[in-house]
Parts: structure tokens; C-alpha cells; sequence
């Protein structure tokens, strides 16, 4: 039993897409796109919990990346951008 | 069963087609408002066929698969033009191969800079 | 009580909802569902289900209202395969531009049902709504006049959402 | 013959997706990553019912539906936010 039948294919490029949209919104320098970049985090870890069969697990990474997370960090970066503003 | 499993396999490749044309025309569009237009119908009428496919497949889920379906015919309008009106307001361009432009003279007309 | 009456309507057909959405009879989901609808029911005010919204029932409007959801899916069928020309053929034949058009349309819900219908549809979508006017993304630009382009993208629905939402 | 087609139809969604990663990671400015995110969103809801469908479970369809309503919240709160402007 090799690596590939172990995790196969779909499942490694799921994590492909996980590392490379991680990578964007860690070095990203834009705030808004870093925003988008971890909710893009969320449903591909959201898929990935589905495929190994974690239905529940699944759903509430979609409940609190996609949703509640993107709305947090949409305040968060309004609040410091006005610090920001204030004393440059 | 043959017959009814091959034409349910049929209807989701037709809407997997239709979702890869949406994502081929979010990639060759020149711009934010074209990307849009490709994505936004490509990928309801897609999400309908897939759905109705698997419906098909099996029909027991047939009433929870029309509510996923109905729902995303009612929301993904509304983002896609909550997106464009977000987009051309905090300035995002039009193509170069735009011809005509008309939002800033309806904006003035209406009061709202 | 005259607002009391909408909370009342509006409970029965989320509770529907629930039901259909959960698909089981157990009594502790239809206790939970009835709570939950009582609940969003009091926070929504009842204002989706007023008086307004149940005058779709009468006959005329519900013929209407049927005979739109066929010509509506024709529609995006049409808009797909317009969308399908233009992203397979390599030179990408796009002319677009903003116009905008008019509507005769007055209800909130039915402008909202109007424009959604319009971003479905083949080469449009919907910028924004200025009272009566509609700023339209056109992937074809095909007339620069307001009063052509109202009647090659709005008149055809217009006639069967003025009966049901007018 | 069943299951060929919905082989082809798999990686047809899996292309889509994968084209859709491409206009996120080079697409300029935040909105045309943010209109990549919810064709990504609409994509992976079809793959999650479709996996539903292949694993024969149909609380699977619940977790599409809950990431649908959500990714819609996500999406038009990113739109508000940008809309008030930066």
C-alpha cells in the first residue's frame, strides 16, 4: 500500500490548495485579500474534514472560518486601520 | 435502473461542464465585471444540472437537493451584485475594451457621489 | 395587534421550513423548530409576511407567477450558452459598457426579483439600483439609448412582474 | 459507464476548481480574489453533495448547505466592508 492509494490524489491536491492559500494569507500585504485568502483556508479544510468523514467536524469549520471568522477579521482590520490612520 | 442512472451521470457532467466553463471564463475575462458575469451564471446554472443529476441518481434526497438548489438561485445574484457595486465603488477599472460607461451620470443625477 | 397578526402568519410556514429542512417527525425536533419559528418570527417582525405579500394568491397574479418560472428558466439556459460562445471561441468577442435602463416597477420586492432576474439573464448584470433606474454591466453592447436598451432587457420581464408584484 | 461519467464529471469540478485557485493567486487587487472565493464556494458545493452522493450519507448534504449560507454571509459582509471603503 503506497502513499498514493493511502491519501489519494483529490485529497493531496486539497492540501495543496490549503498550504498555497495559507502561504497567501500569511505573506500577503493587502489586509482585505489576506481576509479572503483564509476564508479560501476554511472551505478547502471544510472539504477536506468531509472527505475523511467528519460530517460534524466539516460543519463547523464552515460555521467559524467562513462565516464568523471573515466577519471578526473584517472588524478587526477596520479597527487598526483607524488606529493606523490616527498616528502614523 | 440503466437507463435512469446513465441520464442522472449525464445531467451532472453537463452541469461539471458548465462549472468548468464558469471558472475558464473567471480565468480569460479581462476584467473584474466580465469575470463576474461568466462566474456568476456558469456557475448557477451548473449547480442546478449538478444537483438535479444527482437527484436523479437518487431520488430520495430530491427535496433536500431542491432547497440547496433553490437557495443558491436566490443568494448568488445578490453577492454577485453586492460584489460589483462594492468593486466599482471603491474603484476598481473597467476594461480597456469598455465602450460606454454611465454609472458616474446616473450617480450625480441621483444624489449620491 | 394589528402587528401581532403578521408574527402569527409568518410562524406556520418557517416551522414548514424546518420540518423540510431537518425531514424527520421526531417531537423533539418539531418542539425545537416550533421554538426556533416563534423566535425568527418575533426578530423579523412578521414583515415578509404582511398583507403584501399575500396578495400573490390571488388567481391572475399566481398564473403569472407560474407561467415566469419556465420563461425565466429559458432564460438562463439561453445566458449559458451565450456564456459558453463567448469563453470557448479564442478571440474572446466582448464589446462591454454600463447603461443604464428604466423600470416601471414600484414594490421593493419586485425591483429586488427584477434585478436578480437581470444578472441571470444573457450578458447583463446588475450594478446598482438608483429609484428608478437600473445601472446594467452589458457584455454586448448593443444600443447606447436608454429607452432600446430598457425594452431589449427589462421589457420581457417586466410584463409578466408588473401583474404579479404591481 | 455510471461510473465513468462521474469520473469525468469529478475532475471536470476538480479543473474548475483548480482554475479558480489560479485567478485567486494572481487575480490584482482583493475583489477579483474575493469573486474567485465565491465561485471556489459554489464549485465546492456540487463536489460536497456529489461526495455525498458517492459515500451514500445524507448528513453530507447538510454540510453543503450550512457552508453555502455561510460563504453567502462572508461574501456580502467583504462587499459591505469594501463598499464603505478602505
Amino acid at each position: 500500500m503506497d502513499i498514493v492509494t493511502l491519501f489519494n490524489l483529490e485529497d493531496l491536491l486539497i492540501c495543496a490548495v490549503i498550504l498555497v492559500a495559507a502561504l497567501g494569507a500569511v505573506l500577503h500585504r493587502n489586509l482585505l485579500a489576506a481576509v479572503v485568502f483564509a476564508g479560501v483556508v476554511s472551505l478547502a479544510v471544510s472539504y477536506l474534514f468531509l472527505r475523511l468523514s467528519a460530517p460534524d467536524v466539516a460543519m463547523t469549520e464552515a460555521a467559524i472560518g467562513a462565516g464568523i471568522t471573515t466577519v471578526i477579521f473584517l472588524i478587526a482590520v477596520r479597527r487598526t486601520e483607524e488606529v493606523e490612520r490616527e498616528e502614523p | 435502473m440503466g437507463a435512469q442512472q446513465i441520464i442522472g451521470a449525464a445531467v451532472t457532467l453537463l452541469g461539471t461542464a458548465f462549472l468548468f466553463l464558469g471558472a475558464l471564463g473567471i480565468v480569460r475575462m479581462p476584467d473584474l465585471y466580465n469575470r463576474m458575469q461568466a462566474g456568476t451564471k456558469a456557475t448557477t446554472l451548473g449547480n442546478l444540472l449538478t444537483l438535479l443529476g444527482l437527484g436523479i441518481l437518487q431520488p430520495a434526497w430530491l427535496v433536500k437537493l431542491a432547497l440547496i438548489a433553490l437557495f443558491v438561485l436566490v443568494t448568488n445574484p445578490i453577492s454577485s451584485h453586492a460584489l460589483a457595486r462594492a468593486a466599482y465603488r471603491s474603484g476598481v477599472p473597467l476594461a480597456d475594451v469598455t465602450v460606454r460607461d454611465e454609472y458616474p451620470e446616473a450617480l450625480q443625477e441621483h444624489g449620491e457621489a | 395587534m394589528a402587528r401581532l397578526i403578521p408574527i402569527l402568519i409568518a410562524i406556520g410556514p418557517l416551522w414548514l421550513l424546518w420540518i423540510a429542512f431537518t425531514g424527520s417527525t421526531d417531537p423533539q425536533e418539531l418542539g425545537v423548530g416550533l421554538v426556533a419559528a416563534i423566535l425568527v418570527a418575533i426578530v423579523a417582525g412578521g414583515e415578509p409576511f404582511s398583507t403584501a405579500t399575500f396578495r400573490i394568491f390571488h388567481p391572475r397574479r399566481f398564473l403569472y407567477a407560474l407561467a415566469y418560472v419556465p420563461y425565466l428558466a429559458w432564460a438562463i439556459v439561453r445566458s449559458n450558452l451565450d456564456v459558453a460562445r463567448r469563453v470557448l471561441s479564442p478571440s474572446l468577442p466582448i464589446n462591454p459598457g454600463i447603461v443604464r435602463v428604466r423600470t416601471r416597477l414600484t414594490s421593493p420586492v419586485g425591483r429586488t426579483v427584477l434585478a436578480n432576474s437581470i444578472t441571470l439573464t444573457p450578458g447583463t448584470l446588475t450594478v446598482d439600483i438608483c429609484d428608478d433606474e437600473l445601472c446594467i454591466h452589458w457584455v454586448d453592447v448593443q444600443s447606447e439609448n436608454i429607452d432600446e436598451a430598457t425594452r431589449e432587457i427589462v421589457s420581457g420581464f417586466e410584463k409578466y412582474l408588473e401583474v404579479i408584484f404591481g | 459507464m455510471v461510473d465513468l461519467l462521474l469520473d469525468l464529471a469529478l475532475s471536470l469540478a476538480a479543473g474548475a476548481a483548480l482554475l479558480a485557485v489560479y485567478r485567486l493567486l494572481m487575480g490584482p487587487g482583493a475583489a477579483s480574489r474575493a469573486v474567485a472565493m465565491d465561485v471556489l464556494s459554489l464549485i465546492i458545493m456540487p463536489m460536497m453533495a456529489g461526495y455525498a452522493l458517492y459515500s451514500g450519507r445524507m448528513i453530507y448534504l447538510d454540510v453543503a448547505l450550512v457552508y453555502g449560507i455561510l460563504s453567502f454571509l462572508g461574501v456580502t459582509s467583504l462587499a459591505r466592508y469594501a463598499d464603505k471603503g478602505v
